[in-house]
């Protein structure tokens, strides 16, 4: 019964949040931050009455919808839903704290949109009905295109779109594949449905089989984002304000992993088992080409945005590497690469703020003025290029130790990327921090330090205690391993 | 008592979060007390422990928790403590007290104290988990954590960007070691099911035959990471650069200990490289090669500190070369002496430069002995340490005994020695050319300030451990007390190496004749006859072969041309993404096809009729075709 | 009375069609233009009174009476049209109307 | 006649009445009185349609067919008219021209527009749409003094008879191969006779000129001047009375003959690959924002096809639940430059360039306007999101994957031009919002309109279950 709140409450959050606008910024905030609070409750409320049922789940929720059609409004929670909406929100509230001094006009909308993408993106982690899912897919980017579109850098009407276009491409092209699915599953027209375990082993074979699974991947790669599907992802990144950044990159990404593990693999085991060399070599070659363009960027914050590109690439190769070992890998790498690249997007965000500038060639010697802000960049560059310790070390070992097996050939290029991961996390380091100081403004104030506080102990929890995430994303990761391992 | 062994790395950790996170808060001399006194107290533990340990030789395992379960990958948060990891704690945390005591007074008044002394600490609490790690993942967090704390000191004065340059070389290269290590783990873990080290040892020996592809190739990824790390052939050419670090981070980091990770690393995997004879004829050859290059760009370098550092590379290069003709105690023993003589180089040119205004170049360098008495006998002692002596330095018996094991070990073992014993010429002739420069001749530029305790008390005990540290083991000829072997044994089992006293007598003899000619050599072209060095290098070729030396024999830049330049001239020619373009030209097409549908749009009523007329036509044609 | 073969009336309608459909095209003034349309119109009105003849049914001169009325409203909307264009812009040249378009 | 025949007959008799006495009054030049009148009939005409329920289906005449599915459409005609007609009122309020006529030929066309949904028989479907057309005529080129209006009229004249000519053609040459002008006769004819080559051209005639209507590719190039030249209101009137009538009955016509069946699905198929991707990619770069809307319609019933195309039930329904939707999204647009453009002479406020920060200057008419576009577009919690999931339903149902593709590839592009308009509005700084004077009915309509599109976008089946039991009945 709880679980429809999870996403309305950040949706009347936003609604309400909008509604105070004429009452100031920190009412504006003070309700944002609220809303998540409660709805954090909420998810914990319901974790703790959770008992585990088969595969995993910890709560569900169906009633009817739209009979005609077969789609019903099914919801359902599990460890690995569990595990990202946690992220959601701890995200979210950082997000909301990091943006307190950056948003000046139109706060009550800006909040609006930012609780209702979060509100999709709990929604997508929950839906059980393809149709629903797919509804709250596309519910998601258009709060995130005004936030881009109104909030955002010079060229951000560009940006915004070409994100939308993008996502929405490849969301098309899923509905698509999702409607086939429906149609092709049912034995009449009558008994046609959507939902999730209706059509799981229902993938129908030939050439059919691998369209579908096409449509699906595609839009899941195009979030993801997998080379050569990306090249939305630095325009929305970098021209987005820094809360729209931290989304896009530490959850909107997400949606799209969650999507190939949730849906892809287990809707069709046999294609994507067969299709798992492609979905590798594209891993790979985005872990490369995405670290090597970050390195030669000269925006700091597209050199970030890249730098996601690299690290989904090693969500991809474990997803098709598809064994316990790379998916355990997979959901740390989502968790602790929302942590690090939303923290350097604050820590970039930050340094805009007050320098005016996100050109390297600007920036420099930081470190003499912010001392503070400086740190904390450099612990997330350090966790950014896997440094054992952090999360994202767990997470991209794990992810190389499950393809090893799976591939030895795709895991020993794909570590290839720990040498590129240096390279480009370094070179932000030197041209921001290090160097003459070029540039001088004030240090993080406490509440910035207490957003970046909060991230570090995240990652190096990760980084040295995983397993309570391990024990909880376990059983959902159970249904998908093996369904596809080659 | 096996917890204490877990409790060392936390006190320098506890030292490392204290200044991180309150440094700016402690003062000057809170930031030293912190600082210096964890370290402190992990040395009086780790002696306490010594003393232990040397009453019941069993080794502990200590774990703290499991870092994670999944799907039998179970790597422990764990510490082993036996001889071998024994000696390096000792190493890291007696030599780190006195490197850390030493900067308390020789960092002062610089304005990133507490960033200095948080960096160090966090070394020192890396490299211990290092050496004492259990697991191999564990080893490897350790590995990488030094790697970190090395690239944070190298680049310590950041506002200069070449120190940057040269840290971020420090860590790019070694990571490039780092990442074969890595493959490793993966490979070991997927073919032995652990990354226990002692479980994955003999599982290891017992599913694998000599000579098996798997232990040829696990063994050879590791070496890639120890070469790295351990800055050996061809990997070698961040450590010259990386003396852009505080000296005492030279001494510590870039001479003492980190660098001989590798050696630690391989020296711990031993028995995997027993499985891999080819390998480890490949380790010989490795550090028989990096010596012998590395001593002559020790001989063409005018900069003090890269004299040093080259150097190290050479003599880690004798330690390589040891674990490659299987001796695997006896280059552990270099690497203690080799800690304590370099360590005491290291501080003692620290203490020059300083002095000299951070002067680095040994030619506008001269006469310090009467001024600096201290430093030079300081110098001196290590520099006889280094040029093994006979008799009154460690350097001696320790190089001497790896030279006598490569001799034993059969014809490529010859080889080797040879290699080894040119080496012994080169590394008198060019440290006592630095000692003859530095410190005799006129006063070229006159020293200022005096020398505090904190700078001195490590000197002191550094060039007293020089000194006596060998006799912890010393050949049959000369007293034969092979206690470091012994303390070694239960580690690297095996039979003991044939005794020949009266061969090992004649090579040990020879070894040092071959010494002391490489330091009459320096007497005679630096001190006598000074010309007669330049009379050669006026000769091109001369010339050409020392600029050559000089450059570290072009591998930087061959590297620079071969993959640095081509690399980073691609990334920034596709910096705005040749992908896009595609989705360019795709958004090109269709605002192209806009252009032309909307140049049909006349506005000509009769066109537009002409459009229904033939629309209706192709209709028709379609249907009838169809 | 000789009954007049239903395939010459179409193919009398086809022609009349074909005639009608040149005229719109090719002419530029606008009463040409209407005249075209009607001779159009009235193709299709014959091909219905051939229709209705063929099958003896009364429809197709109904439909055809329907065919004059709907042509008579349009040339009188029509011509009503034509009048203030040319009240307004002084010609009567169709392509000159084309200022709406892109 | 029966009784129930009358009964079924009802909402039609209603405008029988309700014409004549708006004539009158538009004759005493009263134009208060003719829009009220005429208000006042297509609300009782459209109240008049639940007692027409209680006895559809049923064949009134051999003329028109009353059932579930024509009374449907004849709803959302009416529901439409009544919707353009009070946003005329606040448009036309300080226009030079007379008023009362407005409201008579709006009413007129929509009682053309309903017997067109209604009629299976040609005779009813020529008359229903020929009143429909000089209706729409008149309306089109209602504006005095001004040239845009006369072009788009002449054009729309002489196209229309163009068309008409061509269509009736095609009747013709149906009529003298089966002797039937209803679709049930021509069907049964087809059904003993099989088809020919005749009736092949004879299909492809009809096609051609209801593709016309419908201002399908190669047909369309009236549309957006059509669009630019008449006042916004009527233009939202053509998009959504006129067009979606003539849909209705190629709907019928499709559904009774074999005319979308083999070589004419091939046909059809042809058309809605072309309309889809032509309409989108005219509207691209348009910075007319009629002239955009109107290619936006064409791309509309380019997707609409497909619902033939699958034909059935399952067409059916998403035919209705989609022109359902595309009445709501079109109207809401056409009246937002409706209410922009009110109260003023001259020509609308249709150039993209005055659309720049009017979220700022009109944010209620520009929230609006963001809402239709993003339901345009197909987003969710519109009416939009749940148009295009049953149209491609029904279309990959039936297997006819490259107009699928189609539309994937058009709704990308189409989401272009929405999201660019939607930018623009976006631009600029905030600035304190201008008060204007606002038309109340025309806001009412914009905010009932708005209401519609959000409940029956998040709560669709309600009206889906309607739709199932009106296309179930006929």
């Amino acid at each position: 019964m709880m679980l429809p709140w999870l996403i309305l409450v950040p949706l009347m959050g936003g609604a309400l949040a909008w509604a105070v606008q004429r009452a100031g910024g920190t009412a504006v905030r003070g309700v944002a931050l609220a809303a998540l609070a409660v709805d954090l409750a909420l998810v914990l409320a319901v974790w703790s009455k959770a008992l585990p049922a088969a595969g995993g789940w910890l709560a569900d929720f169906a009633r009817p919808w739209i009979p005609s059609l077969g789609i019903g409004l099914h919801l359902g929670l599990d460890g690995l839903s569990l595990v990202l909406i946690l992220l959601t929100l701890v995200l979210g509230i950082l997000a909301v704290g990091a943006s307190w001094t950056e948003i000046g006009d139109r706060v009550g909308f800006f909040h609006f949109n930012l609780l209702w993408t979060l509100g999709g993106i709990v929604g997508v982690f929950l839906a059980l009905d393809l149709v629903l899912f797919f509804l709250l897919w596309e519910l998601m980017l258009v709060p995130m295109f005004f936030l881009i579109a109104l909030w955002g850098h010079e060229d951000r009407m560009r940006a915004a779109i070409k994100f939308f276009l993008f996502t929405q491409g490849g969301g098309l092209l899923m509905l698509v594949a999702i409607l086939a699915l429906g149609v092709l599953a049912a034995p009449s027209a009558g008994l046609r449905r959507f939902d999730y375990f209706a059509l799981i082993g229902h993938a129908p074979g030939g050439v059919t089989g691998w369209l579908l699974m096409l449509g699906f991947f595609l839009a899941f790669a195009v979030k993801l984002p997998a080379v050569p599907l990306h090249t939305w992802l630095p325009d929305a990144h970098t021209e987005a304000p820094t809360a729209g950044s931290v989304v896009l990159a530490g959850l909107l990404l997400k949606t799209g992993a969650y999507g190939l593990l949730r849906f892809a693999v287990p809707l069709f085991p046999a294609q994507s088992h067969a299709f798992a060399p492609v979905a590798m070599a594209l891993g790979v070659a985005g872990i490369l080409y995405g670290g090597m363009l970050a390195f030669a960027q000269d925006d700091a914050k597209r050199l970030v945005a890249y730098t996601s590109v690299s690290h989904l690439g090693f969500v991809l190769l474990g997803i098709y590497a598809d064994n316990r070992l790379a998916l355990q890998g997979v959901v740390m790498q989502m968790l602790a690469h929302g942590l690090s690249t939303g923290g350097l997007f604050m820590v970039v965000g930050a340094v805009q703020e007050r320098l005016h500038t996100r050109d390297l060639d600007r920036l420099g010697g930081l470190w003499a003025s912010m001392p503070r802000l400086s740190a904390a960049g450099l612990v997330l560059a350090l966790a950014s290029l896997g440094l054992p310790g952090l999360g994202n070390f767990v997470g991209e070992f794990l992810v190389l130790l499950g393809s090893w097996a799976a591939a030895p050939a795709f895991a020993a290029i794909g570590a290839l990327g720990l040498v590129v991961s240096v390279v480009y996390a370094l070179t932000l380091v030197q041209r921001t921090f290090h160097g003459p100081a070029r540039a001088a403004a004030a240090d993080f104030s406490f509440g910035h330090l207490a957003v970046m506080a909060v991230m570090v102990a995240g990652l190096v929890w990760f980084g040295l205690y995983p397993q309570p995430v391990f024990d909880l994303a376990g059983p959902s990761l159970g249904a998908v391993a093996g369904t596809a391992a080659p | 008592m096996g917890v204490l062994a877990a409790l060392i790395p936390v006190l320098p950790l506890l030292g490392f979060l204290m200044l991180f996170l309150a440094g700016a808060r402690l003062g000057a001399r809170g930031i030293a007390v912190v600082g210096v006194g964890s370290v402190g107290i992990a040395a009086g533990m780790a002696l306490g422990l010594t003393a232990w340990f040397l009453a019941s030789p069993v080794p502990v395992e200590v774990s703290a928790w499991t870092w994670m379960t999944v799907d039998g990958f179970a790597p422990r948060i764990g510490f082993r403590l036996d001889a071998l990891s024994l000696i390096m704690v000792l190493v890291v945390t007696v030599i780190g007290v006195l490197i850390h005591l030493y900067s308390a007074e020789f960092m002062a008044g610089d304005e990133g104290y507490a960033r200095y002394f948080a960096s160090m600490n966090l070394f020192v609490a890396a490299m211990l988990v290092l050496v004492l790690a259990a697991d191999l993942l564990l080893l490897y967090l350790g590995w990488e954590g030094v790697g970190l704390c090395s690239y944070l000191l190298i680049g310590f004065w950041y506002r200069d960007p070449a120190n940057g340059r040269a840290a971020r070389k420090a860590f790019i290269v070694t990571r490039i070691g780092d990442t074969a290590f890595a493959i490793g783990l993966l490979l070991l873990f997927t073919h032995l099911d652990t990354t226990d080290i002692q479980a994955l040892m003999g599982r290891a020996q017992g599913q694998w035959p000599a000579g098996a592809p798997l232990a040829v190739a696990a063994a050879a990824l590791l070496l890639g990471g120890a070469i790295g790390k351990s800055a050996q052939l061809p990997l070698q050419t961040w450590l010259p650069d990386a003396m852009a670090g505080p000296t005492p981070v030279s001494a510590l980091i870039h001479a003492a200990t980190m660098v001989t990770a590798g050696i630690y690393l391989i020296a711990r995997t031993h028995a995997l490289f027993d499985l891999a004879p080819a390998v480890r004829d490949a380790v010989g050859a490795i550090g028989a090669a990096t010596l012998v290059l590395a001593a002559f760009s020790a001989l063409s370098q005018t900069d003090l500190k890269r004299i040093l550092a080259y150097s190290t590379i050479s003599q880690i290069g004798y330690m390589v070369l040891a674990l490659g003709v299987g001796a695997w105690a006896s280059a552990i023993f270099h690497l203690m002496t080799h800690a304590f003589f370099k360590a005491l180089l290291f501080l003692a040119a620290g203490v020059v430069i300083q002095r000299l205004h951070e002067e680095h170049d040994i030619f506008r360098m001269g006469g310090l002995r009467q001024r600096l008495p201290l430093v030079f006998w300081a110098f001196l002692i290590g520099a006889s340490s280094l040029a093994a002596l006979p008799l009154v330095t460690a350097g001696f018996y320790s190089k001497d005994l790896i030279l006598w094991r490569a001799w034993s070990a059969g014809p490529f073992g010859r080889a080797l020695w040879a290699a080894g014993i040119l080496g012994t010429f080169l590394t008198g002739l060019y440290i006592f050319r630095a000692v003859f420069v530095v410190f005799l001749g006129p006063v070229r530029t006159p020293p200022r300030g005096g020398i505090g305790p904190a700078v001195a008390v490590p000197l002191v005990v550094l060039s007293v451990l020089a000194l006596i540290g060998g006799f912890v083991e010393t050949p049959d000829f000369f007293g034969g007390v092979p206690a470091l072997t012994d303390f070694l044994a239960p580690v690297f089992p095996g039979p003991p190496p044939p005794g020949d006293p009266g061969g090992e007598a004649a090579a040990s003899i020879f070894a040092a004749l071959v010494a002391l000619a490489g330091v009459f050599a320096a007497y005679v072209a630096y001190c006598r006859r000074p010309a007669m060095v330049a009379t050669i290098l006026r000769h091109p070729a001369a010339e050409a072969m020392r600029r050559c030396w000089a450059a570290g024999w072009g591998f930087d830049w061959l590297y620079d041309r071969l993959l640095v330049r081509p690399l980073v001239a691609t990334a920034r020619a596709g910096r705005a993404d040749v992908i896009d373009a595609g989705f360019d030209a795709l958004a090109a097409f269709c605002r192209q096809s806009h252009a032309m549908l909307s140049r049909w749009q006349t506005g000509q009523v009769r066109w537009y009729a002409a459009w229904i007329g033939a629309g209706t036509i192709l209709t028709v044609a379609i249907s009838v075709l169809a | 009375m000789t009954a007049v073969p239903p395939e010459a009336a179409v193919l009398l309608a086809c022609l009349l069609f074909t005639l009608g459909l040149a005229g719109v095209l090719a002419r530029r003034n606008l009463v040409f233009i209407l005249m075209a349309l009607e001779i159009m119109l009235n193709a299709a009105g014959l091909v219905f009174v051939a229709a209705g003849a063929r099958w003896g049914q009364a429809d197709g001169q109904v439909l055809f009476i329907v065919v004059l009325t709907l042509a008579a409203a349009e040339v009188a909307v029509g011509l009503a049209l034509v009048l203030r264009i040319h009240r307004q812009a002084a010609t009567l040249d169709a392509d000159a109307a084309s200022r709406l378009r892109g | 006649m029966t009784g129930g025949d009358l009964t079924a007959l009802l909402p039609f008799l209603v405008m029988g009445v309700a014409v004549p006495a708006v004539t009158l009054a538009a004759a005493f030049r009263r134009p208060a009185l003719a829009a009220s009148l005429a208000a006042l009939g297509t609300v009782l005409a459209f109240a008049a349609l639940w007692p027409a329920a209680g006895v559809v289906p049923r064949q009134v005449t051999p003329l028109l067919m009353i059932d579930g599915y024509a009374l449907y459409f004849a709803g959302l005609m009416l529901a439409a008219t009544l919707a353009v007609l009070l946003l005329s009122l606040g448009y036309l309020h300080r226009r030079p021209e007379p008023r009362e006529a407005h409201s008579l030929l709006l009413l007129l066309a929509a009682f053309g527009a309903m017997a067109v949904a209604a009629s299976d028989h040609f005779a009813s479907f020529i008359l229903g749409l020929e009143t429909l057309s000089v209706a729409l005529l008149g309306l089109i080129a209602y504006a005095h003094g001004r040239e845009r209006p006369i072009e788009a009229g002449l054009k729309y004249l002489i196209l229309a008879g163009f068309s008409s000519a061509i269509l009736l053609f095609g009747i013709a040459l149906l009529y003298l191969r089966c002797g039937s002008l209803s679709f049930a006769g021509i069907a049964f004819a087809l059904g003993r006779a099989g088809s020919d080559p005749a009736i092949l051209l004879a299909f492809a005639l009809v096609i051609a000129g209801i593709g016309f209507k419908l201002s399908l590719v190669p047909f369309h190039m009236w549309a957006p001047d059509v669009y630019q030249g008449a006042s916004a209101p009527v233009a939202g009137f053509i998009a959504v009375v006129s067009k979606g009538a003539v849909f209705a009955l190629l709907l019928r016509l499709a559904h009774d003959t074999p005319l979308a069946s083999g070589p004419g699905a091939t046909v059809i198929q042809a058309i809605a690959v072309a309309t889809i991707l032509a309409g989108n990619l005219l509207a691209l770069l348009q910075d007319n924002f009629k002239r955009l809307l109107a290619y936006s319609s064409i791309a509309h019933f380019g997707y609409l096809l497909l619902a033939v195309l699958a034909g059935g039930v399952l067409g059916a329904e998403a035919a209705a639940y989609y022109l359902a939707a595309y009445a709501v999204m079109t109207l809401g647009a056409f009246g937002v430059i409706t209410q922009l453009s009110a109260g003023q002479a001259g020509d609308d406020i249709e150039q993209l360039s005055a659309y720049r920060g009017l979220m700022w200057r009109r944010p209620w008419l520009a929230a609006v306007l963001v809402l239709m576009l993003f339901a345009l577009a197909g987003m969710p919690l519109t009416m939009g999101f749940f148009a295009k999931l049953t149209v491609l339903m029904a279309g990959i149902h039936g297997g006819w994957w490259p107009a699928v593709g189609a539309l994937v590839a058009g709704s990308v592009i189409g989401l272009f031009y929405y999201l660019r308009v939607i930018a623009l509005m976006a631009a600029g700084r905030p600035v304190e919002a201008v008060p204007e004077p606002t038309r109340w009915a025309g806001a009412l309509v914009l905010a009932m309109l708005t209401g519609v599109l959000v409940w029956l976008g998040m709560a669709p089946a309600p009206l889906m279950a309607l739709i199932r039991r009106a296309t179930l009945g006929g």
